[in-house]
């Protein structure tokens, strides 16, 4: 949780400063449930994410320098540079990708479901991660149901941070609890306090149980807030900023900080010492990444097919020897 | 007359095309009752991109409505809507959205009117944001304009100045059939003189020659009008350009299109639609059918390169379109 | 009820005679619904409708003899012939048409609910009728939680015939009963008897009383079952016609006059009579269709827009005089 | 060579277009365990137009899976999978449906691989069937393999025949690339040679001349290949056409195209997409870039007069492109 934090209010900075281009949405105040669902899964299972992808990137594992080299829009980046903060993904490492499209991480959580399901694989599960406004897509919907119908391994779990960019979840939905959706397919639904790491990690080791069990998918709603605006920029009209100060007496990381001195497993100094690491780790990492090398412009022709068509080799041959601007005619 | 001549014989007022786009929405909303906006966080917010601005202030939360993320849902509501009596104007955040209610428009919006034997309206105005050029990478970046403009039943704009920007969303709101309003995100900060006048609209199928020449037609669409009046100008005592924006892509205005190229004798067409069966070949197919004798040269395409939209600078700048393109272009064949 | 069962062994006959084009789809044993709905129902209220359409059409109160004359793709049918079995409709009589798109219904009902809201007319509603397999439709899902959270209303009617298809509901879906889809919007949900038109027309009254009332929408399921196959021609190698038999005694129109003639409402003279008037609209109505004429070819460029564009005015002058075939270039 | 002269030169049997796409799914099931089908009633029912048939007898439910009427989810799954190391075969059952797995296409399937930098395969076939001609009305007869032809990151193909069908979704499931295929449901009972050499696959990318000739080049897809060979036949002695088959939409082979226009100077393109911003005009383009200099006369189109497919027979056969339209086409230019 303090390395995403760290991280995150890293990534607040630089994109101040005008260092990453795009949209950037913080997961800052959200990190136990990336954090508590990741650390009930194996690293061999899926995990799908949403465009506030960055917490679970370091929650799966993902190494910080290079998803910084991405946030940059550097070569070494997890996806060269090509997807930036909104598709961050390390398929090797179990991780579908950021997705820029609210809702599309169920279906793809479900696809690994069914590879895992069509190949047999019985100790791993998928789970994704979406919004609270995520549950008005209709492609969850379908997502969940297919998943539900065939059993597959598959965790489903909404972040309600409470809003949805500037609409608050009561002007989204008519449920009291976005968990009350898991009736709709027979499945479990829980809503848990998203600020509690504890609680987002013991729904999540029951929901892999069941999964790895055969029994099916599980519903989990965790309930939690984000500090930040929707996207950094977001001057955030939609909300009074009392409301984020109340929320903050409830962070997950100092609570948690707190729980464990208080049960006397965690010292004043300890945290100190992990919090510099935390900070040492995330600075080194945003150095690499600002010394490593910004794609060449003629890269932009790779990638998009495994066999590349005459057409884009036509482009690509065309683009000017001095990097400058392509897209002409064949 | 170049649409600047045109404008000149009238009172303006200077604004951004986002500014233009907003003015226009507040006219119809004030003229017609019938009239809403829908869509996710055009209310409260006032729009992601703040198009729709002090709006929902102004006209409160009936007529400005902020939706649930549910694309499929509000684009089915608005075609039941306009089909029972409404006049509703849907935002698609990105044009990438379109995807989730694709469904709707191609089955119900586009086919309803047909499929009933004529026998019911469809004035649903749907406006979406487009392209390249803010690093927000490829599922917030697309041009999809040639999908719609392709498919039977509904018809199509994509405006490249502030004046065409509030007339073609006037006309798309009085509309009784369902046009899309594509809206390059790039072009929103950039101003030109817009008639004040409320009743100051741009027919659907009418061309604007935004500049007048004689060796060249380039046929520019949305952020490449203004790429390509650049390169005109750069390259004026050299090489003589006529801009011709279409405005509206369906229907297309063949005529104008036409008429310059008989001119020039030469054509290059720019829009951010991937090259591939793109917008470009059905403007030069045109040309093709009816000036095949005036042309002097092969016909030349500016557009994005069959890839999607990379995220990090040096890629996206690689593969968006632009003035360099255009004058590369029309050096082949000047 | 009469009257459907009549049409639709008409549209049978006629469909197998190959006097009808395309795909007929009937609505054979599942006339209490349909019927018992639209009973439910003021004039003015709104309508959309399925693939499997007639019966709902005939229930609004729309003409047979247009809707035949629509059937046989003339002229005079309510949608010129351009529709045809899947497109019947007539907004005037507040039928937003059948639909060729399983779940396509709820969104323009959502819609019509809303313009109704909108105008502020509160003695008036918008119903659609969906099916078992529609249920898996995320726009489905999207329509239903518009309408909840915005409270307009609407009446979301499945027809569970146990079949979407060839596959059956427990393929489709892991709930119990369709109904519990209600408790994702937190909606009233109720499971009926669909072959008792006396049921359906109560819960849908219930519903629609709610819904003028400001409570917004309700989520209503009716259990029936279709007799033919899928579309006419189905081999149904997806069930045992033994399965039929037994739904057929449990058929709506039967138990229905059995339970009139029981209660002394109606004698089994006045049933007869009823059934030779039925027969006779039905058979006149097939003549009348059968009598109309077909469109012109070049009929098939109109009504494509409001404003007919210049692309669509040339093909049209192209066409050949001969009323050959069009299609060609500018 | 001619497609038929090759087909000459390796063992055949006569099937039709149904049973050469049924062969090609059996085949591949058998080669490889991580392919399997999934859709809406392809195992039980066998396919509403009976394409799958008897393959779920053979494989069982797991390897051919009817789905949930849940376009979204399953192609949203689909690609997931793809993602995760299987390789499913997805049918939409009518292309018109499309719509409803638009996002999950346009936005995972196509673009997970470029915004990954390459690092994930995509190995997806998606089969779904198209056209009008049996009375189905708008929502079941659309055309609409121009969108997934111009939409960055997709491979589409249409076959003409029996052979090229099979050949193709052979080549589209080896594939690691998202591979479209466009079956025209008016061909599904046509008949030709296929090879039966489990091998036989037909490259992306590779146009058939299906039958030479040396005045008119036509250039035609799916049901239009049989209907321009029938007009070849008839006009044989009068004029010598040349039909192509593209076979494969995206990638295009433009280079046996513009051989062919180099030597007719003459080029008709037939096609069932609606006309404007349709397959023509893609084609019609790369020829003039190609060929500018050797076309004696201007391209025709013949397709969809950009309608919906009516209902009604007399009014279907009017705008449903067919070998009347091809006839028409080249004696305007012959
Ligand atoms: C299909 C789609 N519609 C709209 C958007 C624009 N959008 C991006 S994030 C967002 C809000 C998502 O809310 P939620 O699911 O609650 O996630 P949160 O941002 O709160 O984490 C919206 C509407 C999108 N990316 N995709
Ligand atoms: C979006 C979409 N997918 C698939 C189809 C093909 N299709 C037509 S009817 C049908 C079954 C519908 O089942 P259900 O909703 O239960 O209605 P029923 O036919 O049983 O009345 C299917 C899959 C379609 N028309 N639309
Ligand atoms: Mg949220
Ligand atoms: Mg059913």
């Amino acid at each position: 949780m303090l390395l995403i934090r760290e991280s995150e209010e890293n990534t607040k900075n630089h994109f101040a400063d005008g260092n990453i281009p795009g949209f950037v949405h913080l997961y800052i105040g959200e990190e136990a449930v990336g954090v508590g669902a990741c650390a009930a899964l194996d690293p061999d299972d899926w995990i799908a994410s949403t465009h506030r992808g960055h917490g679970h990137c370091i929650a799966k594992g993902l190494d910080p320098e290079l998803m910084w080299a991405e946030l940059f829009g550097k070569r070494d980046g997890y996806c060269n540079g090509k997807g930036g903060s909104m598709h961050i993904a390390d398929v090797e490492a179990g991780m579908l990708g950021a997705n820029g499209i609210v809702g599309a991480g169920p279906g793809l959580a479900t696809g690994a479901a069914l590879t895992l399901d069509y190949k047999g694989i019985d100790d791993q599960v998928a789970l994704s991660f979406f919004g609270d406004g995520a549950v008005a897509q209709g492609q969850v919907h379908e997502a969940v149901n297919l998943a539900a119908t065939w059993d597959l391994p598959a965790i489903f779990l909404v972040e309600n941070n409470q809003y949805g960019e500037g609409t608050p979840v009561d002007k989204q939905h008519n449920v009291e609890n976005l968990s009350d959706t898991a009736g709709a397919y027979d499945i479990p639904g829980v809503t848990v306090d998203g600020m509690d790491i504890t609680a987002v990690n013991e729904a999540v080791a029951e929901a892999r149980e069941r999964a790895v069990n055969g029994e099916g998918p599980t519903f989990i709603e965790a309930d939690t807030y984000r500090y930040r605006g929707h996207y950094e920029g977001d001057e955030q009209v939609y909300r009074d900023q009392k409301e984020v100060e109340r929320m903050r007496e409830r962070d997950p990381i100092e609570s948690f900080r707190n729980r464990l001195i208080d049960r006397g497993e965690l010292t004043e100094e300890e945290f100190e010492t992990i919090q510099t690491e935390v900070e040492e780790e995330i600075a080194d990492a945003v150095a690499y990444a600002q010394k490593a090398d910004a794609p060449a412009p003629e890269e932009a022709y790779e990638d998009m097919f495994a066999e590349t068509p005459p057409e884009i080799q036509q482009f690509a041959t065309q683009a000017m020897p001095d990097g400058g601007h392509g897209g002409e005619s064949r | 007359m170049t649409a600047q001549a045109d404008l000149e014989q009238r009172p303006t007022e200077e604004l951004t095309v986002r500014e233009a786009i907003r003015e226009a929405l507040r006219e119809e909303l004030e003229r017609d009752e019938d009239v809403y906006l829908m869509g996710e966080d055009v209310g409260v917010m006032g729009g992601v991109l703040e198009v729709t601005g002090d709006l929902y202030e102004q006209f409160g939360e009936e007529r400005v409505r902020d939706t649930p993320i549910a694309e499929a849902g509000f684009m089915g509501a608005a075609t039941g809507a306009a089909a029972t009596g409404t006049r509703p104007v849907v935002e698609i955040m990105f044009s990438d959205f379109m995807g989730v209610c694709m469904e709707q428009v191609m089955n119900q919006t586009a086919k309803m009117r047909y499929m009933f034997g004529g026998k019911t309206e469809m004035p649903v105005t749907v406006r979406t944001t487009e392209g390249g050029g803010m690093g927000a990478a490829s599922q917030h970046s697309g041009t999809v304009h040639a999908w719609i403009a392709h498919f039977p039943g509904l018809k199509a704009v994509a405006p490249g100045t502030a004046a065409s920007a509030k007339g073609l969303i006037k006309t798309a709101i009085r509309s009784d059939d369902p046009v899309f309003v594509f809206e390059n995100k790039m072009i929103y900060e950039q101003s030109g003189d817009v008639p004040t006048d409320e009743d100051f609209t741009v027919p659907l199928g009418e061309a604007s020659v935004e500049r007048e020449g004689e060796d060249v037609t380039v046929v520019a669409t949305q952020r490449m009008v203004g790429e390509s009046l650049g390169v005109a100008e750069e390259l004026a005592g050299d090489v003589s350009i006529e801009v011709v924006d279409p405005r509206s892509l369906y229907p297309l205005d063949t005529d104008t299109i036409v008429d310059s190229v008989e001119k020039t004798g030469r054509l290059v067409v720019a829009d951010e639609s991937p090259v591939s069966y793109g917008v470009h070949a059905e403007v030069a197919t045109r040309v093709m059918e009816n000036a095949f004798y005036s042309l002097d040269a092969p016909i030349q395409r500016v557009g994005t390169p069959d890839t999607h939209m990379p995220f990090s600078t040096p890629l996206e700048q690689e593969v968006l379109p632009d003035a360099e393109g255009v004058r590369a272009a029309i050096e082949r064949i000047a």
